[in-house]
């Protein structure tokens, strides 16, 4: 079996750049796809520490949180859409409304 | 261990293969089948029998179908238009035929065989959740015609794409659904464990084929399936009349043969599928390990090697039957409207399938067979 | 046979009874909501209102009792109970306060309602979850509905915008906290919190860098959610882009469920490990009291200055769980009177508040006084009692917390709080200029016509006084409420029978 | 799994992740995603989560990210031109993934990983006893997902569907202006 | 029976708030307001009447439990430090009410009203308060109605002048907040018990440096009220901006909340810090008394004017408290008094000008006392008072305040004197350029004299100059008491610090932490 070291180092590498993406991109979406990415590595993490552990908790909390991805996805598309009727941007940066 | 390895190797690429030449057939079928269906002789060169009619030339009958057309096709200018990127339009041909192609693996074609000692079993990979692995890699189908249709700068092809995406996304939940409950039926996820669990027989004359147990779901499996083929009547993705071919309108050459190659690997792919799960797979009915058990009580002692065999004909023979027959309702009826399609999907099949599964849960319980 | 043992899930309905109340009455109004007109609405939320009742009364039958239900899933203690009422009252002011909103607003009634009754029952499993899984399912489902509710007047830009805003910072939060689990789950190799704490008590994880990790990680995620600075730069575009009403239930009860999750965590299961946190929590509580007020000083528009209020606030009640375990009962006490001022608050701005964002302005309360002295009287003890002037609960309720603080040695913090509470009083009196000592501003129409929002206004106004001149038995339930979570017969104890 | 099969997918996984926030195409950076979807996934497998790593690529894959690919459709996303983000947001960016990284790597190293190894029990990862986890220890977790699931569905339609009375407002500007 | 009186006190004109509120008719609103400070008056005169002068302590005590979780009770009480000033508040909230009626405040009377009651619970609440938090309540309560008096019915840049006063105001309250909740907890450790009540927190022994940090906390709260140099310059734009009530009452009885703070809180609970503190804070009061006379001095408007020579003037009541001996406290009690009544009464006069003129500068006036006969005269004695001319009560006051001074330093009553012949000056002067001269604005030929109702207002005012400026003693018998009571717990400090400074004294009798059970010989060793 992997290390888990190296296991939850990959896990930490792909959060990092989910959490980059986040910072340094301003398209809507793609931030949103930084956020799956995000979750991704969690989902990672948890594979590998419940696999270690023996206990199908780790499995059972990816189940939960694919759910919720869907869920987030479903809600968040919706909102970008809903903007996008509005405005016609899916850039962060045009989202100035309401500044201070 | 290595002979498993070498023997699992050759059996993926035989069934990779077999489901690729089937695909070739199916080519055939599609001209002349077609064609006997709409009472016209349809493609004149192709003939089973390959004399000429004309001028004595030699015909090559059926070869001139299922590798003339192809070598044809993959000689032809590969066309990429203008605006179009590049990459993508090039990797969506891939992108469609590859999940189907990796299909083929887990469909088990046969009982065990013993070679040498070592006891095969006719299946590409034998996976203890090979029917989640064959979800998986259906909805992957969709990002060929996905892309395909978006990379292409068209905008009949991005139509194209984005009606085969919502299609495909609808039908397979309804198909998740069916296999759900079959999957519920015999508790397990293995292929090859679900085609044994459909052997023997039921009141001493009923193969205990799951599409006895089943039926809902067969039927939902098989419009569904159809559905993910996006053949008449689902074939508004490539309707020829209103898209011009769909997503794949700008392709040209080797690429547009690979998904004129993809529909028909699909075709065969749903056929597989079926026979799979509901009709018994390689089994024969009446025929077990040691031969057939006939209802009146005759018994037929047959060889194990000659059983596997039959097994894997019987196989083919349901998967051609099942081919033929989704072309028989290609050739026959017309073609949805695009919300008609929809709506049976969502209001039709999910709801079906959904009332199936509960059914099937209840029942499930009900007898006992819990683990 | 299975492996799995039914027997210890211990199927217990009393604490899960108002949840499964709320989620039918969801769905029932779902149902029912397909055949009504966006602007007859009124039913509907009457509907909710019943509903949230029936589940307020079911709620009460918690207290009292401890123990798990569910396979640990869910904690049966008074510290529940006492969130889940709070939560359940703001979200009945939520309701009377959207009755004529919603329906002159032409907000689609059945999907606003049916999400607000889903949004508290994903508040109630934060409030009353007994491993880390349940609160991040509960904050997920509260989320995903506010961001809706955020965002949910289509037509509007601010909405839209206060939504998408929301809903990335909501789920870029969401992941930290979930990595924070994944680490928590690695070092103490389980995500109930009972055993977490078990483990933790044990002593010997007291330095494991992946438990440090997961405990700032969680900050990260929960300090999302509570609006602590530096994560708060959603909330006042998220509070100013919201319907009114929506603001009000994310004041209040996002916030309540936030520090219920983030109190039953941190402050009974991480509190063997309390001096890692501690220390990172007086940190983001004073930049929270600081960043939060001195940017509300700034504000022209009342919602973004009750949003950076309602940071402050947060600000607040940090710095109480900075202090430790002891200023728990604080904590609770603070948001129960936090609860009541900020939905009066709301209900006024809602009062005031026409289509097409007529009354948002502070400038609009100018003159308030003298066309309507009773509502400028409400809003009056709304903003004191906010500022933490006696004898309102915000009085009390600062009281309590920085007298727990200082008991726990927090002098600097609590001076810290203090100075900031002056600067909060320079702009929450400055609504109070407006309103007594300037002229102009917006006329408030229909009031007489709005019988449930003059109802919560009222009802709010004698909550802020009565829990402020008289808070000895909230006090004692707040105690009580918090030891039930962490004390000897907390959650840690054997299952409660059925 | 065999150690060059992780170095192999590790590596992919992070080249598609980092091509998620580098493209500048959404599409491509939506084709990244996947790809590291799928990478993931089959790690999964690799750590015995065989049902998990195919829900991944079912739900993930195959679902989730169809409905990014529409709405990147239906929004009609090009290249985006000029420039993407400002250079300080960017730095920022760079320097707060570069300090996580650093963190946690420092919280993953060997010294600190304190995880109490247990052997995995037989059928670990099978479907029966992820279902049978599901159906004990979380079953309120289980049956808050469908009222999460309800919720959102409620919730996308309230924000999508089509007002009665209105029709596109691109039109209707156009037509006013 | 006495049970009960103060609590009717205090919350007699919260109920007559309330009943305002419920009234509309503007005639109705004035009669119940005048009836609902009528009351207080008259029971705080039974309270007067009822006083037992012999007792130190507090009397018509009361004691609930309010929030036993905090240990918090409702205890109230009187003693001689407080009786005088409850008294001076019921009766400028009186006359207050009844001069605001006659005209001067015309918009929003109910809400007027309803403040003026409402201040007044927290004026009495404030001064009569015996726990802490109880205390604390109510010098915050009182400071809201104060806030909307200046900010509505005020003139000129009045929201400025009233958010300077709350926020100045709060900067303070709230520190000291911070130290009351640091005292019961220091209380809490060692008496294992939480509470707020100052008899029990008087015996709180507290390390050296946590007394100065808490005594700071208190006295900067105090300080600001009072208000001392330097954070006094909330004061004259309040004052200035005011309405004439609120003057009236900002000046006669708000001020002296400080002050009273000082007395009740500040120096009692932590003598030792206070004693080391005289050097301090009576050059702050010297440096107040000079540079708020000079201030004055060169004021062109009446009521700035009159709002510096508070400074002044409080600049002397600390003097006299930080003397810390009995003639000094004495003096300085008196003094609060006497500020009450004179400035109070200047402020209540130079509205009635304002009423007129609508102007308060002292150039648009000059000749008057031909047209206001009566006017000038009654202006004549109210400030001959606070100037400090013998037979008036402010006399009484200085001259204790300087004697006082003088046996702690004398340098400073030399100061103080100074400051009083500053004060004379720029009185006089003032008077001389309204009163006298010719008549220089045609406007001034026909402003009209004192009505009945000012006249009315003006009598009790000047009935009460002239009783305490002839019969001091009635007040002096009463407050003594109770200083001394307070004081002793200085002299035991101050003995203390010299032993500290004499280790070698009595060293034996030390210990090194002081612990209150050894007060009654370290009390007698002080003697």
């Amino acid at each position: 079996m992997i290390p888990l070291t190296y296991m939850m180092s990959l896990s930490a590498i792909i959060f990092a750049i989910g959490v980059a993406g986040v910072i340094i991109r301003r398209n809507i979406l793609v931030m949103f796809m930084s956020i799956e990415l995000m979750l991704n590595a969690v989902n990672l993490a948890f594979i590998a520490i419940g696999s270690r552990l023996g206990s199908m908790d780790g499995q059972v909390i990816v189940f939960f949180v694919m759910t919720v991805a869907a869920a987030e996805a479903a809600v968040g598309l919706g909102i970008i859409i809903s903007i996008f009727r509005n405005r016609e941007t899916v850039h962060a940066d045009d989202l100035t409304l309401m500044r201070w | 261990m290595t002979i498993e390895l070498i023997a699992g190797a050759i059996k993926a690429i035989l069934m990779i293969v077999a489901g690729l030449s089937l695909s070739l057939f199916l080519l055939y079928f599609e001209r002349k089948g077609s064609a006997l269906i709409q009472d016209r002789i349809g493609s004149n060169r192709a003939t089973l029998t390959g004399l000429g009619k004309r001028m004595g030339m030699p015909n090559l009958g059926i070869i001139n179908t299922t590798i003339a057309d192809p070598v044809k096709m993959f000689t032809k200018e590969d066309f990429i238009p203008a605006g179009a990127d590049k990459f993508l339009h090039t990797l969506a041909p891939f992108l469609s035929l590859f999940p189907v192609m990796i299909t083929f693996v887990v469909i088990p074609f046969g009982d065990t065989i013993l070679i040498s000692g070592h006891r095969i079993g006719l299946e590409a990979a034998n996976l203890n959740a090979g029917a989640l692995y064959l979800l998986a890699t259906i909805g992957l189908g969709v990002y060929g015609a996905a892309l395909a249709g978006w990379s292409s700068n068209n905008r009949w092809a991005l139509l194209g794409g984005i009606r085969a995406t919502a299609q495909m996304i609808s039908y397979e939940l309804a198909m998740g659904l069916a296999i759900v409950s079959v999957i519920m039926t015999f508790g397990t996820l293995n292929l090859q464990e679900i085609v044994r669990g459909q052997g023997g027989v039921w009141f001493g004359f009923l193969p205990r084929w799951a599409i006895f147990t089943q039926p809902l779901a067969f039927v939902l499996l098989l419009v569904a399936g159809a559905a993910e083929t996006k053949r008449i009547p689902f074939d508004l993705p490539e309707s020829e009349s209103e898209l011009i071919q769909g997503f794949f309108i700008e392709y040209s050459g080797g690429k547009q043969a690979v998904f004129m190659l993809t529909d028909f690997a699909e075709q065969a792919l749903v056929a597989m599928l079926l026979t799979t799960f509901f009709l018994g797979g390689w089994q024969i009915p009446w025929l077990m390990r040691d031969g057939f058990h006939l209802p009146g009580g005759a018994f037929l002692a047959l060889p194990a090697l000659a059983v596997s065999l039959m097994g894997v004909v019987a196989f083919l023979v349901k998967v051609v039957a099942l081919c033929m027959f989704l072309g028989m309702v290609r050739w026959t009826l017309p073609r949805f409207r695009y919300d008609q399609l929809m709506r049976l999907g969502w209001k039709g099949l999910v709801p079906l399938g959904l009332f199936n599964v509960l059914v099937t849960a209840f029942v499930v319980v009900a007898t006992g067979r819990v683990q | 046979m299975s492996p799995f043992n039914l027997a210890a899930i211990n199927f217990v309905w009393l604490p899960i009874l108002p949840m499964v109340v709320l989620t039918v009455a969801a769905m029932v109004v779902l149902l029912v909501g397909v055949r009504i007109d966006d602007s007859e609405s009124e039913g509907l939320g009457l509907l909710t209102l019943a509903s949230l009742a029936v589940a307020f009364v079911f709620t009460l039958g918690i207290l009292g009792q401890y123990g798990v239900a569910f396979a640990g899933a869910i904690s049966i203690d008074s510290f529940s109970a006492f969130f889940e009422l709070v939560i359940l009252i703001a979200a009945m002011f939520t309701v009377m306060m959207s009755l004529d909103y919603a329906a002159e607003n032409r907000i689609p009634g059945a999907e606003y309602y049916s999400l607000l009754l889903f949004s508290v029952l994903g508040m109630m499993l934060m409030a009353a979850a007994g491993d880390l899984i349940v609160i991040f399912l509960g904050l997920e489902t509260m989320s995903i509905t506010v961001y809706v509710l955020a965002g949910i007047m289509r037509r509007n830009a601010k909405s839209n915008e206060a939504a998408i805003k929301y809903f990335l910072l909501g789920a870029f939060s969401t992941g930290f906290l979930l990595y924070g689990i994944a680490l928590v789950y690695g070092a103490t190799g389980t995500i109930k919190l009972g055993p977490i704490h078990d483990a933790l008590a044990s002593g010997a994880m007291g330095s494991n860098p992946l438990l440090l990790g997961g405990i700032g990680m969680m900050v990260i995620g929960f300090g999302f959610k509570v609006a602590a600075v530096p994560f708060h730069m959603w909330a006042p575009d998220v509070y100013e882009g919201a319907p009114t009403p929506v603001t009000a239930f994310m004041a209040v009860g996002v916030k309540l469920a936030a520090f219920a999750a983030f109190m039953r965590v941190f402050m009974v299961d991480f509190a063997p490990v309390g001096a890692q946190w501690q220390t990172v929590l007086w940190v983001i509580a004073a930049l929270t009291m600081t960043g939060g007020n001195l940017i509300a000083v700034v504000q022209t528009n009342i919602k973004r200055m009750l949003a950076y209020s309602a940071i402050a606030h947060a600000g607040y009640l940090l710095l109480g769980m900075a202090a430790g375990v002891q200023s728990g009962p604080a904590i609770l006490y603070y948001l129960l009177g936090y609860a009541f001022t900020n939905l009066g608050a709301f209900s006024v701005v809602i009062a005031l508040e026409r289509r097409g964002e007529v009354g948002n302005q502070i400038s609009d309360f100018r003159g308030l006084a003298a066309r309507q002295p009773l509502l400028a009287g409400a809003m009056a003890i709304f903003l004191l009692s906010l500022a933490g002037v006696p004898p309102m609960a915000g009085f009390v309720g600062k009281f309590y917390i920085f007298s727990e603080a200082l008991h726990q040695g927090y002098v600097g913090l609590v001076i810290i709080a203090v100075l900031n509470s002056v600067v909060s009083a320079y702009y929450y009196f400055y609504v109070l200029v407006a309103m007594y000592m300037q002229e102009g501003g917006v006329e408030v129409q229909r009031l007489s016509a709005r019988p449930a929002l003059v109802a919560a206004i009222g009802l709010a106004a004698l909550a802020t006084i009565l829990i402020g001149v008289y808070p000895q038995p909230y006090i004692a339930s707040a105690a009580n409420a918090f030891h039930s979570a962490s004390g000897a017969e907390g959650i840690h104890s054997a299952a409660l029978e059925p | 799994m065999p150690p060059f099969l992780y170095i192999f997918l590790g590596a992919l996984a992070v080249v598609s992740a980092l091509g998620v926030i580098i493209q500048r195409n959404p599409i491509h950076s939506l084709l990244a995603l996947i790809a590291t979807l799928m990478t993931v996934a089959i790690l999964f497998i690799g750590e015995d989560a065989v049902v998990v790593g195919f829900l991944q690529i079912i739900v993930y894959a195959g679902a989730i990210m169809v409905l990014f690919l529409f709405v990147i459709w239906l929004l009609n996303l090009q290249v985006e031109t000029g420039p993407t983000g400002h250079l300080a947001l960017k730095l920022f960016g760079s320097l707060a993934a570069a300090l996580l990284v650093t963190e946690l790597f420092f919280i993953l190293a060997p010294p600190h990983l304190q995880v109490k190894f247990t052997h995995e029990p037989v059928g670990y990862g099978s479907l029966a006893s992820l279902a049978g986890t599901l159906f004990t220890d979380y079953l309120v977790a289980f049956e808050v997902t469908s009222v999460l699931l309800l919720a959102a569905v409620v919730g996308s339609v309230a924000l999508a569907r089509r007002l009665p009375g209105t029709d596109d407002p691109r039109a209707a500007r156009k037509i006013a202006s | 029976m006495n049970g009960g009186m103060l609590t009717a006190l205090i919350f007699l004109p919260l109920i007559g708030a309330l009943f305002i509120l419920m009234q509309s008719e503007e005639r109705a609103i004035w009669n119940s307001a005048f009836i609902f400070s009528l009351l207080p008056l008259a029971l705080s005169f039974y309270v007067l009447a009822e006083f037992n002068p012999q007792v130190a302590d507090y009397q018509f005590a009361e004691q609930y439990d309010w929030i036993p979780a905090f240990g918090i009770t409702y205890h109230v009480g009187i003693d001689g430090i407080s009786l005088f000033l409850v008294l001076l508040t019921t009766i400028l909230i009186t006359l207050s009410i009844l001069y605001s009626g006659g005209g001067d405040i015309e918009e929003r009377p109910r809400e007027f009203c309803f403040f003026m009651l409402v201040l007044e619970t927290g004026l009495l609440g404030a001064l009569l308060s015996v726990d802490l938090f109880l205390f604390y309540i109510f010098w915050e309560v009182m400071l809201i109605p104060m806030y909307f008096l200046i900010g509505i019915w005020g003139h000129g840049r009045k929201i400025y002048a009233a958010v300077k006063f709350v926020l100045f105001t709060m900067v303070g309250s709230l520190l000291m907040l911070v130290a009351i909740l640091y005292l019961v907890y220091s209380a809490h450790v060692h008496f294992n018990r939480t509470s707020f009540d100052l008899p029990l927190l008087y015996q709180v022994p507290l390390t050296v440096t946590e007394g100065r940090w808490l005594f700071a906390a208190f006295a900067l709260a105090f300080a600001i009220k009072v208000p001392m140099w330097p954070v006094h310059t909330w004061l004259a734009d309040a004052h200035t901006n005011a309405p004439t009530a609120g003057s009236v009452i900002l000046a006669g009885v708000m001020l002296k909340m400080g002050t009273y703070g000082f007395l009740r809180f500040a120096i009692p609970l932590f003598p030792t810090v206070a004693v080391e503190a005289i050097p301090l804070f009576m050059a702050l009061a010297i440096i107040g008394i000079i540079y708020g006379a000079l201030v004055a001095m060169m004021q062109p408007d009446l009521k700035r004017l009159i709002a510096y020579s508070s400074v002044s003037h409080l600049g002397f009541v600390m003097l006299g408290i930080f003397a810390l001996n009995p003639e000094g406290i004495d003096g300085a009690i008196y003094q609060m008094l006497n500020h009450g009544v004179s400035t109070g009464g200047l402020f209540l006069l130079v509205g009635m000008l304002y009423m007129r003129r609508h102007t308060r500068e002292i150039s648009e006036f000059g000749g008057l006392w031909k047209r206001v006969p009566v006017y000038a005269a009654i202006f004549m004695v109210v400030m001959l008072s606070s100037i400090g001319l013998p037979g008036l009560n402010g006399f009484i006051g200085e001259f204790l305040i300087m004697l006082g001074a003088f046996l702690r330093i004398r340098l400073a009553a030399v100061f103080a004197v100074v400051g009083v012949i500053l004060g004379a000056l720029y009185m006089l002067w003032t008077y001389e350029r309204v009163m006298f001269g010719p008549i220089t604005r045609a406007v001034n030929e026909t402003i009209g004299d004192l009505s009945g109702r000012e006249i009315a207002v003006m009598a009790p005012v000047i009935a009460l100059m002239l009783f305490m400026g002839l019969f001091p003693r009635p007040l002096i018998s009463r407050i003594e008491p109770s200083v001394t009571a307070m004081l002793a717990r200085v002299n035991v400090a101050q003995a203390r610090l010299e032993l500290e400074r004499q280790p070698n004294r009595l060293a034996a009798l030390l210990p090194a932490r002081h612990t209150p059970n050894r007060e009654p010989e370290m009390a007698a060793a002080a003697r």
